[in-house]
């Protein structure tokens, strides 16, 4: 049997490289995939500890509905994302972050 | 009945944003407020006048107007007189007369709404209101480099007012209301006693906070830019009216709530002033146009008043530096507001206002002259103007503590020093003078326009308070008692 | 002591009305004269009236400031002088200035002056008389700048005005230390303190110190060294004012206050360092003004050097605690200084304003009858004895510094021999000999309006001496025969040393650059005070308000507050994957120090 | 879940992660990103979350991912030319990835409590099914020994997330009509 622990550092794992992922690839489209492995660690790190922490016997349902929460507004995310990377292609015809600097201070 | 006073500028301004023609409303409203705040100044003394509202229920906050004493009435005097002549003399630009009237209206509705509040919190937030058409009218329409300049003024004035802010929401949190008379009640009569540390630090931050705000050196030097850059009405009403604020709130509030507080930084505020004097001083004679020698001049005479509010803190039972300091206001201001409409005046005749460039103006602006050399004998302080008398009297006030068995306190070597500011004043004055009016006329002096018959007007409304209060100051004294 | 309002506000009121409703009407001169002549004689009616009326001016708790006409031997009689010359002054005027443009402006002057000079003989308190006293200052300043479309008129003015400033500020001091010490503003309240001991109560050194003070302020009024410049450059001003404001009386208030102050708190106050350096300041401004004059080529400077001369000599008298003396030259001073003045102007005016000596010559038989009024002055001036008024008045001062100072004596000899000696020199260069320009050559004898009043000045400074009775003057004891030796000496002496040197000489034989350039006081004024320790001290302070206060301490906050501001602002480079970083990074910060610090 | 079923699908998950990152073409690494939420869901099914698993796979690797698919297709986003990669980023990201990961060896060092889950026999779901009316289909479930997780998952929405559920629908809406209002073409500006 796979102990909390292990599930916690797969899903670590699974964050960093996401964050990595973020921080070096300048495709937007791949940026925000990344962005969705990062939210799917946490969701596996609250499917863990639900498990691991049973409530009367069950497991905690509450953490499972925050998991049920965040795909959906992370489904929601994702349409307004890509109608904005959209939206944005049509404008500036490119979707590389380094050429996005209009936020330039 | 004082709403009507502070409100009516601000009905002539929401009729002039709805299309009433600006310049005649702005005057007619003016006019009508000259009349009502003469009447109010002169029967001050009666319960007619005070008005409050409720605004909040805890804290207590009343939209309070009334005659605290008789140093609001004179500060009213002067608001009336000054936004008369400056909505009389002024030109505003075409197609900017919506702007250029409605601040002088929003501007002299500030300035009154503070004078007249009883409380302390709609006292400091009028003030505000008055200070963003300055801001608005120096960025908009001033002269050089209006929009630093406006940053300038803005950045300094409202650190100032947040350090003054914080200053009075202790001094509030100390007493429990906002209302200034009950505070200055409960520290005469002895319930309200402020531990004399905190004073201290009450202090310092009144002084700096109203300090900022009448350009006391340090702080000063917003100012002569500010006012050399500023339309000529906002010049007036900032420099003669507004500014009167700081030491209103000074004497309204410092001298009399922080007595200790003030003592204990007395002789620093006396080596400020005496920069303010001699400091700004030097540096005014050394201006080379009319319009910042105006504005550091203008800067300078504020160590007077300061010299009279030491006088007051010196000398706390007496009167003296109480009559002295609110005479002088009103003759500081009225007289400054004077010198700025003629130096505009001058500006529109010539095209300049450097001295290199004029000279000889005596020759075809005969009235001008004659207007002009009131107005600048009277900042120098010449006798039998309001200004003399104002000087005269704080150097007494000053000299009021002295005894000649213990030697000179540090407040009279700073009033002897402080009338040193009196030839520096007379120096710059009369160079400025020599090289407008006199010798050989120039190109752009030999055919320049007299003053016109709404500049007579407004010249004199200023200049006939100057003069009688100077021929006969008992005028204003006894409206103070 | 209706009459006592209507001397005072007469003048001020008349010259409103002239220059406020009538304007450019030609009736004003008229106006302003008959004004001035019954200005005249309600001091006359006045004399020997006491008491004191006034109104409360500012009136403050317990400082009550009052306006009040002071009545006593000294103000009436002083006020005869004023109005005496001031209206002799008024008619003289109405020829002089009858070609002149502004010529309503100047007679507004005149009036203007004429009420401040009325306040400051008739004023019962300090503050009152340091009103009229800048007032006096400004109505100067007026009428020195009448011409002011000239360049050196309008400096004049502007001159005049900051040297009588300076005296003010010191004046101001004064009478603060003075109220400071003794409580009293007025000049009855210092008598009362001064008779129950006040002053020997008081502090001396302050005490002193106060009187020196005020009489800072006489030294600005009647140009003592080294504030004696401005009066030279003021006769830039028409003749006729220099005559009444720069020789007769403006200048003499100087004494007049030192001599009230005197009355007021007693000669005991002065009897300490206070009155040493008045009386010495005084013999210097005597013997350096006295110097100056022999150099002098103008005929107006020579005149009114010679003013300074004896303002000099009155000062010293005051300082020597013999008051009278000073009051009573002042009283003949005034009329023969004021009729050389005037004869100086009829001189002017007929030579086409030619002013230099050197360019007159042989007017005596042209112009005969100003001749001998101005000889009748020169007379009294050098102070021929016995006949002249000049002379009595002279002795007393001769005397005063005879028992005071012998060095003060000395100074008061020579200066003696001086003043014959310019005088004759002026006299014999410009009226006698044969004329040395046509302006000369063609100068008529002036209308009766003009010489009228020389004449009756000339009466006056022969017999002045002598109405001292009537005229409620000041007039002290008779001198010694000692001290007349002296004076006929040095008389003796200067005349015969100005009269064969100067005779029939077309150019100056004597040259002095040292006493022509005025003894360089005015260049160093303008080059040293002025360039140096005022406009250069006023931009080093101008720019280091720029630099330090406006460019370091407020523009160095400012700059600060940029510079961190840039900082931030290139952490804003708009790159997503910076943002990021930066973020992930704090979140590991903050994981880090929860968890693991 | 055995042990090496959970390395196993952690294998997949972890490897399909890297692939995201590291492939050039964004079609490669949206395959990825399914291949890596397929192994999630093998894990969340083995932590007994049935119907969060199923999801998953339904609602990102079906849904989401086909979208980012459909994105990618029509804005013709081909592969990246050359790995331009600035190298400050990749080792800014690298860097922060190891700390993250010295932080996460550091934290799960120590063994934490639970490390083994708890059993959930019959016997445990039958002493659950107290909590729950007699008549309902949960309690039946439990009572005869199964885990009724949509229920369960459905009980607990309705009830006690009640409230979360409608505005959740309400963002959904609003992304919705957002999505349209963005994708909407721009009329061109008159200028």
């Amino acid at each position: 049997m796979a102990s909390l622990n292990d599930y916690l550092l797969v899903s670590g794992l699974l964050f960093a490289i996401g964050l990595a992922g973020v921080v070096i690839r300048r495709n937007i489209i791949i940026v925000f995939m990344c962005l969705e492995l990062m939210l799917s660690a946490a969701n596996l790190s609250l499917i863990a500890f639900s498990r691991f922490n049973t409530l009367e016997g069950l497991p905690d349902y509450n953490g499972q509905m925050l998991v049920f929460m965040v795909i959906a507004v992370a489904a929601a995310e994702v349409a307004v994302g890509l109608a904005i990377i959209v939206a944005l292609y049509r404008s500036r015809q490119t979707i590389h972050t380094d050429e996005l600097t209009t936020l330039k201070g | 009945m004082l709403s009507l006073i502070v409100f009516l500028p601000i009905l002539a301004f929401a009729a002039i944003l709805l299309g009433a023609p600006a310049r005649r409303t702005a005057v007619a409203a003016a006019a009508a407020n000259l009349v009502l705040g003469l009447w109010a100044t002169f029967t001050w003394k009666s319960g007619f006048w005070s008005f409050s509202v409720p605004v909040l229920e805890t804290p207590s906050l009343n939209l309070a107007f009334g005659m605290i004493d008789g140093m609001s009435a004179v500060m009213i005097a002067l608001s009336v007189i000054v936004t008369l002549a400056a909505t009389l003399s002024s030109k505003a630009p075409e197609g900017r007369e919506k702007l250029w009237f409605g601040s002088v209206l929003l501007m002299s509705a500030g300035a009154l709404g503070a004078f007249a509040s009883t409380d302390m919190f709609f006292f400091f937030a009028f003030h505000e209101l008055a200070l963003i058409p300055t801001f608005l009218m120096i960025g908009l329409l001033g002269r050089g480099d209006r929009r630093e300049i406006a940053w300038k003024v803005t950045i300094y004035l409202s650190l100032g007012s947040i350090v003054l802010l914080a200053g009075l929401v202790w001094v509030a949190n100390l007493a429990g209301t906002f209302d200034m008379p009950s505070m200055i009640a409960a520290v005469s009569g002895g319930e309200l006693a402020i531990d004399p540390a905190v004073q201290t630090s009450i202090a310092a931050l009144l002084i700096v906070g109203f300090g900022a705000l009448v350009s006391l050196f340090p702080f000063h030097s917003w100012a002569a830019p500010a006012y050399a850059s500023a339309p000529a009405p906002i010049a007036m009403l900032h420099a003669g009216v507004l500014k009167k604020f700081g030491l209103y709130g000074l004497i309204r509030i410092a001298v009399p709530i922080v007595p200790e507080g003030m003592q204990s930084w007395l002789n620093v505020l006396l080596i400020l002033l005496l920069c303010n004097l001699l400091w700004v001083g030097m540096c005014t004679i050394s201006q080379k146009r009319l319009d910042a020698m105006l504005g550091n001049a203008s800067v300078m005479h504020m160590g007077y008043i300061f010299l009279a509010i030491a006088a007051m803190v010196v000398t706390p039972g007496s009167t003296l530096g109480f009559s002295a300091a609110v005479l002088l206001m009103f003759a500081h201001g009225v007289s400054v507001a004077l010198l700025y409409s003629l130096a505009d005046r001058i500006e529109r005749a010539t095209g300049t206002l450097d001295f290199a460039d004029l000279g000889g103006l005596a020759k075809s602006s005969p009235a001008l002259t004659f207007i002009f050399g009131i107005a600048a004998f009277t900042a120098m302080g010449l006798t039998v103007s309001a200004n003399f008398v104002g000087e005269v009297l704080v150097f007494l006030s000053a000299f009021e503590s002295y005894d000649p068995a213990a030697g000179l306190a540090p407040i009279q070597i700073a009033c002897i020093l402080a009338i040193w500011g009196v030839v520096i004043s007379a120096v710059y004055m009369l160079r400025a003078f020599r090289s407008i009016f006199h010798g050989p006329a120039t190109g752009a002096t030999r055919a320049a326009p007299d003053l016109a018959v709404t500049d007579r007007l407004s010249a004199l409304l200023l200049a006939l308070p100057l003069l009688c209060i100077g021929l006969y100051p008992n005028l204003l004294l006894n409206l103070l008692k | 002591m209706t009459l006592a309002w209507i001397l005072f506000y007469l003048p001020i009121v008349t010259s409103a009305v002239n220059q406020l409703v009538l304007r450019r009407n030609p009736v004003v001169p008229y106006v302003a004269t008959a004004a001035s002549a019954l200005c005249f004689l309600i001091s006359l009616v006045l004399l020997g009236r006491e008491g004191e009326v006034g109104f409360n001016w500012a009136t403050i708790g317990d400082l009550n400031i009052r306006i009040a006409l002071k009545l006593d031997q000294l103000s009436t009689g002083m006020m005869v002088i004023v109005t005496g010359v001031g209206l002799l002054v008024h008619v003289f005027s109405l020829a002089y200035m009858r070609e002149d443009k502004a010529v309503n402006r100047y007679f507004s002057g005149l009036g203007l002056f004429m009420f401040s000079m009325t306040g400051i003989v008739l004023s019962a308190n300090f503050i009152m008389m340091f009103i009229f006293w800048e007032l006096v200052g400004l109505s100067s300043y007026l009428l020195i700048s009448h011409w002011y479309h000239k360049n050196s008129a309008a400096d004049a003015a502007k001159k005049a005005f900051l040297c009588n400033r300076l005296g003010d500020f010191s004046f101001m001091i004064g009478v603060l230390l003075l109220w400071g010490i003794t409580g009293h503003l007025t000049f009855e309240g210092l008598r009362e303190w001064a008779d129950g001991g006040g002053v020997a109560a008081a502090p001396a050194g302050v005490l002193g110190a106060a009187v020196l003070c005020i009489f800072g302020g006489a030294m600005g009024k009647s140009a003592q060294v080294p504030l004696h410049v401005w009066l030279p450059d003021a006769m830039e001003g028409p003749t006729p004012a220099s005559a009444l404001i720069h020789a007769a009386t403006m200048v003499a208030a100087g004494v007049y206050m030192l001599f009230r102050l005197q009355l007021s708190i007693g000669s005991d106050a002065f009897d300490n360092f206070a009155g040493t350096t008045i009386a010495w300041i005084g013999g210097i401004t005597a013997l350096l003004a006295a110097l100056m004059a022999t150099q002098q080529d103008d005929i107006k400077r020579i005149l009114a050097y010679s003013t300074l001369s004896q303002l000099g000599y009155m000062i010293m008298a005051v300082g020597l605690l013999a008051g009278e003396a000073g009051m009573f030259h002042l009283y003949t001073h005034a009329w023969f200084k004021a009729l050389l003045f005037l004869g100086a102007g009829a001189v002017i005016f007929a030579c086409h304003h030619q002013q230099n000596i050197w360019k007159m010559g042989g007017l005596c038989g042209r112009m005969p009858i100003t001749s001998a009024t101005f000889a009748a002055g020169t007379a009294a001036l050098v102070a021929i004895p016995y006949v002249t008024s000049g002379f009595y008045s002279k002795e007393e001062i001769l005397a005063a510094a005879y028992s005071g100072s012998t060095a003060l004596f000395a100074i008061a000899v020579v200066v003696a021999f001086l003043t014959a000696f310019y005088m004759t020199r002026a006299f014999v260069v410009a009226f006698l000999g044969k004329s040395r320009s046509d302006d000369a050559s063609h100068a008529r004898e002036v209308k009766p309006v003009m010489w009228v009043p020389l004449a009756i000045l000339a009466v006056l400074s022969l017999i002045s001496a002598f109405l001292t009775g009537p005229l409620n003057a000041y007039r002290p004891h008779e001198a010694s025969l000692i001290i007349v030796a002296a004076s006929v000496v040095s008389l003796a002496l200067g005349l015969a040393a100005g009269f064969f040197l100067y005779r029939g000489k077309n150019k100056d034989p004597l040259n002095i650059p040292a006493f022509r350039e005025r003894l360089y006081f005015d260049g160093i004024y303008d080059n040293v005070i002025v360039r140096y320790f005022q406009d250069a001290t006023a931009a080093i302070v101008h720019f280091l308000d720029e630099f330090l206060i406006n460019g370091l301490l407020a523009g160095g906050a400012a700059r600060a507050s940029q510079g961190f501001g840039n900082l931030f602002r290139r952490l804003h480079g708009g790159s997503l994957q910076a943002y990021s970083f930066a973020f992930g990074l704090g979140v590991l910060l903050v994981i880090y120090f929860t968890v693991f610090f | 879940m055995p042990q090496y079923l959970f390395w196993f699908f952690a294998t997949i998950m972890l490897i399909g992660g890297l692939a995201v990152v590291s492939f050039k073409n964004p079609v490669a690494s949206a395959i990825s990103v399914v291949t890596c939420f397929l192994g999630l869901a093998g894990l969340f099914i083995g932590l007994s979350a049935f119907f969060v698993g199923i999801i998953q796979i339904l609602v990102y690797a079906g849904a989401v991912m086909v979208l980012f698919l459909f994105i990618i297709m029509l804005l013709d986003i081909r592969a990246e030319k050359a790995r331009n990669l600035s190298w400050l980023a990749t080792a800014g990201g690298v860097g922060l990835v190891a700390f993250f990961t010295i932080q996460l060896v550091g934290v799960l060092g120590e063994p934490l409590p639970n490390q083994q889950a708890p059993p959930l026999d019959p016997e445990t779901m039958a002493a659950a099914a107290e909590n729950f009316r007699e008549d309902t289909r949960i309690a039946q479930s439990l009572g005869e020994g199964g885990l009724p997780d949509v229920h369960l998952i459905g009980h607990k929405l309705f009830t006690e997330y009640n409230l979360p559920l409608q505005i959740l629908g309400v963002l959904l809406l609003v992304a919705t009509v957002g999505v349209v209002v963005l994708s909407k073409r721009q009329p061109e500006r008159e200028s």
